[in-house]
């Protein structure tokens, strides 16, 4: 197998082996970020939370946002991951990595958020010494624990084998590889082994990712506070991260291809698919945010109509609206017709998309805070340096470690790729065949397992 | 066993502030100082709201109003905050990571948080109440330094508690005795007889938390929250 | 040459690691207290056999023990021969407080009323303070560190965790023996 | 197919088992976690149920997990079959 290999896909190698100018640069501007939230966050812990624009009714405020955000791009990876390859759609090929490396990154960004939130992140460990379980960020700990574990291990084991042939080829960093291919050789067994885990991953996975932004929604909805209390948020929560999710994804993979010049790898039409998941996503948000909005109107209880209106017409309608803009009108008017100028109009509808819910989130946390059920003055917020050192350090830390996982790993599955020239071509003319009713072409076949392509 | 309770004649306020002031001298509660106020970030334990209708001004005085089935502790993740066997909202300080979940879940914004260290111990404090380092929660809790004092000396004359021995600082400072304190178990208690009376209501009845803090008021009292 | 720098380097790094153990220890151990007077224990509790009440007489009434009032020394020590340390007890015949200084510490957001541990539930003071009896000069440092668990451990040995009852509105605040963390913490 | 295994190949295969058995330990240790938050409902009389109910689906979960990571690690590490 030698250097055909490389020489094939010599593309998705370029990363790895050149390290240009540009990447310097990047991580420059990252590590500014970086050291803002750094800094932000050493003054925020000499001096305490009072350095934050929160104060008595709104006691939460951008850490919860990002929490809530970043958990939800989560969703981006694993699950659209695994969906696609529980479904054999042979197009996910060059996206399942990309996804899953999102997906790892931001949980770990998601999950920080809460420690940076506490008032004492000294007395952190109060939470695994005296957890209780009746409280929802007790359900959060568990299930993000649990995704994270499942994630990193759904994003390592299809990383063997492209590790083995970076170790094989590569010829830098050999240690690092040899330790991580676990003695990768591309044997019957260890192919079985690999394959059958894979497949037991991506089913476990996507309960958890559900579950995972479900309990996340539990933590406004199971107060009584109005607006935060519907039965709707589990699912809600549930569809909005996914629809963040497949929105980062584009995103990233729009960057990508330019960067590194992949387009012919990631083409048009991997762009169509995803942009018309996210139209689909974009309908589904729409309806369930109509459906939670309209039964809060109907229902016409005071305190829900103040938050209501807190967020139509009162101070926060220039979020409100922003977030229904970004979130269904761009989108729908982008990618309702994406035969031409796919890649281009489905990574400008993304990054509106992800835009949107952050404004979603935040439009979910903080006006029920400030509008408080008993006469109290009206809570008005406004994030201090501290708080946007915080996020643009988020993004920062996310970009970074991103962006040095494409350097140490290819950001495309060398084998998947490989493995789909060499046999799915054939597999999926074998399964069309299937598909058909004339029963000639079983027979035409001979049986030939594969455990999952 | 006792179930601590407090009932508010609303009638009787004349929104005077001697409660707020008396809980702040009692319990350490920190001036946070014209710059944090402005943030709103007053922390004040027993807060007195104004109700501002046509016919007239009335004054409504909200300590933790110390739910029987308190929507704050059933969050906490730490154990921090639970309803103690008394039915007092405990607070514990030491334990508080600082989440603020507590907060959010209160529907009556009866927690207040240290977003900065607002004191530190020193001369004119109440030696019996802790000073709460910056980050964490802290709330009314009906004065329970006082019934540990009360107990604690009840139990060293070998009595038993009995009425009068514990009654918290806002009630003990009203001028118009508009707050009664004492046990809503103790059926022959004026606490008991004014929370069974046709005037009590209690704040936010519709959302199940079983406020132990009963307000009086003519029968239109009803009408708002 | 290249052992000399290994062994310069390492040479360093003991330095390098003493000096932090050393700075942990100074910053983070609570110093040590040195008092006024050379105060045996032992010749007091422990050959004269009195008891603890004797002079920290306030364990009994109050929920702080206290420091024993110089009249209280001068009450056995007033004249006579003097070995040097009575001496400088009788020099605040004059007036003025002996200024003791505190060694046992509890945090101020635990309430720990000695009267009722003395008086009502008879702990002996060895339980929580060690032997101090055995003791020719004033500790340094409390001889026992004690932690929340040992307060709880002791509460429920003493009520018998079978009989704690885990249920909603419980008997157990009210208890003389109370495990409710606001029994103790304010 | 075998050779010697050199200096570098004892490393590589000591840190992979290394690796394996951090794995196995921090899922064992979530799941000691979970008991542990069983245990202090427990003594606390602090909504037991919510603890149960919880840990009958988290623990299971983490145990399938732990689970799939002992046999990808066993298995390809200790994989001897020829290509």
């Amino acid at each position: 197998m030698s250097d055909a290999i490389v020489e094939r896909d010599r593309a998705l190698f370029g990363p790895l082996s050149e390290t240009g100018r540009g990447f310097y640069l990047t991580v420059g501007v990252l590590g500014l970020a970086i050291l803002w939230g750094a800094i932000a966050y050493a003054v925020q812990w000499s001096e305490g939370l009072g350095v934050t624009g929160l104060h008595q009714p709104v006691s939460w405020g951008f850490y919860v946002t990002n929490f809530v955000f970043f958990i939800g791009i989560s969703h981006a990876g694993t699950l659209i991951s695994a969906i696609l390859r529980l479904s054999k759609a042979e197009w996910r090929r060059p996206i399942t990595r990309m996804a899953e490396v999102i997906t790892v990154m931001v949980l770990f960004i998601g999950a920080g958020q809460i420690l940076v939130d506490l008032g004492r992140p000294d007395r952190m460990m109060n939470v695994i010494q005296y957890g209780r379980y009746q409280s929802p960020l007790l359900w959060d700990a568990t299930s993000i624990s649990a995704y994270l574990t499942a994630s990193t291990f759904y994003l390592y084991l299809p990383l063997i084998p492209d590790i083995a042939i970076l170790r094989d080829h590569l010829g830098k960093r050999r240690w690092l590889y040899a330790v991580l291919a676990l003695g990768w050789r591309g044997t019957e067994r260890q192919w079985k082994i690999l394959n059958r885990a894979i497949a037991i991953m991506a089913v476990l996975v996507i309960p958890i990712a559900v579950s995972v932004h479900t309990v996340v929604s539990f933590v406004f909805s199971m107060t009584i506070q109005p607006m935060w209390h519907s039965t709707i948020f589990g699912p809600y929560f549930v569809a909005g991260a996914i629809f963040s999710g497949i929105a980062a994804i584009i995103v990233a993979m729009g960057i990508i291809r330019r960067i590194y010049r992949l387009q012919s790898y990631l083409k048009p039409i991997h762009f169509r698919y995803l942009g018309q998941l996210l139209l689909v996503m974009t309908l589904l948000w729409f309806y369930l945010t109509f459906a939670e909005y309209l039964t809060g109107y109907y229902g016409n209880e005071p305190e829900e109509m103040k938050v209501f209106w807190s967020k139509f017409t009162g101070p926060f309608w220039p979020f409100f609206w922003a977030m229904v803009v970004a979130n269904f009108v761009i989108p729908m008017v982008l990618l309702v017709r994406l035969r031409h100028h796919a890649v281009g109009k489905t990574v400008v509808a993304s990054a509106f998309v992800v835009v949107g819910m952050w404004l979603e989130r935040f439009i979910i946390v903080v006006p029920t805070l400030s509008n408080p059920r008993l006469p109290f003055p009206e809570g008005q917020y406004w994030p201090t340096w501290i708080e946007w050192g915080e996020l643009a350090a988020s993004f920062g830390v996310f970009i970074l470690f991103y962006v040095l996982f494409v350097k140490l790993f290819p950001i495309i599955s060398i084998w998947e790729i490989q493995e789909g020239r060499d046999v799915g071509l054939k597999e999926v003319e074998e399964r069309l065949l299937t598909y058909l009713p004339d029963g000639a072409a079983d027979a035409a076949m001979p049986e030939r397992e594969k455990v999952l392509t | 066993m006792a179930l601590w309770g407090m009932v508010i004649d609303l009638d009787r306020c004349t929104g005077c502030q001697a409660c707020v002031m008396a809980c702040k001298a009692e319990n350490n509660v920190p001036a946070v100082g014209p710059k944090e106020a402005a943030r709103g970030r007053i922390i004040s334990w027993m807060h007195v709201l104004r109700e501002e209708s046509e016919e007239r001004t009335r004054f409504l005085p909200r300590p933790c109003l110390q739910c029987d089935d308190p929507p704050c502790t059933k969050v906490c993740p730490v154990y921090a905050t639970y309803r103690n066997p008394e039915g007092i909202v405990a607070q514990i300080h030491a334990r508080c990571i600082g989440c603020r979940f507590c907060m959010a879940a209160c529907p009556y914004n009866a927690k207040y948080f240290n977003w900065l260290r607002y004191q530190k111990e020193g001369p004119g404090q109440n030696p019996d109440v802790s000073v709460r380092p910056k980050g964490v929660v802290e709330k009314c809790t009906f004065c329970h330094h006082r019934l540990q004092k009360a107990r604690e000396r009840a139990r060293a004359e070998g009595r038993d508690l009995v009425a009068g021995d514990y009654v918290t600082a806002c009630a003990e400072a009203c001028p118009t005795r508009a707050i009664t304190f004492g046990d809503l178990l103790d059926e022959g208690s004026e606490v008991a007889r004014l929370a069974r009376s046709p005037r009590a209501f209690r704040l936010g009845e519709e959302l199940g938390t079983r406020p132990k803090v009963f307000y009086l008021a003519e029968m239109e009292g009803h009408r708002r929250v | 040459m290249r052992w000399h720098g290994v062994g310069w380097r390492a040479g360093a790094g003991v330095v390098a690691l003493g000096l932090i153990a050393w700075a942990a220890f100074e910053i983070w151990a609570a110093p040590p207290v040195t008092q006024p007077i050379q105060f045996p224990h032992k010749t007091h509790a422990g050959d004269l056999s009195l008891p603890c009440t004797t002079c920290h007489e306030r364990a009994e009434k109050d929920a702080v023990a206290g420091r024993p009032p110089t009249a209280l020394c001068l009450s056995c020590h007033a004249g006579g021969d003097a070995t040097p340390e009575i001496k400088k007890v009788q020099a605040f015949e004059g007036g003025g407080e002996i200024p003791w200084k505190r060694v046992w510490r509890l945090p101020p957001h635990v309430y720990f009323p000695h009267r009722t541990h003395v008086v009502a539930a008879k702990v002996t003071c060895q339980t929580c303070h060690g032997p101090m009896e055995t003791l020719d000069r004033p500790p340094a440092r409390p001889l026992k560190t004690l932690a929340m668990d040992d307060c709880i451990a002791c509460h429920e040995k003493r009520t018998g965790r079978a009989e704690r009852p885990a249920g909603p509105v419980a008997v157990v605040a009210a208890r003389a023996l109370s495990t409710d963390c606001n029994a103790c913490h304010r | 197919m075998n050779e010697p295994e050199s200096a570098f190949d004892r490393s590589v295969r000591r840190t992979q088992w290394v690796l394996a058995g951090l794995a196995v330990l921090f899922v064992t240790g979530i799941v000691t976690w979970i008991a542990h938050l069983i245990r202090t409902a427990w003594r606390l009389g602090d909504v037991l149920s919510a603890s149960i109910g919880i840990s009958l689906v988290a623990i299971p979960v983490f145990l399938t997990l732990g689970g799939v990571i002992v046999y990808v690690f066993v298995g390809l590490l200790t994989d001897r079959s020829a290509r």
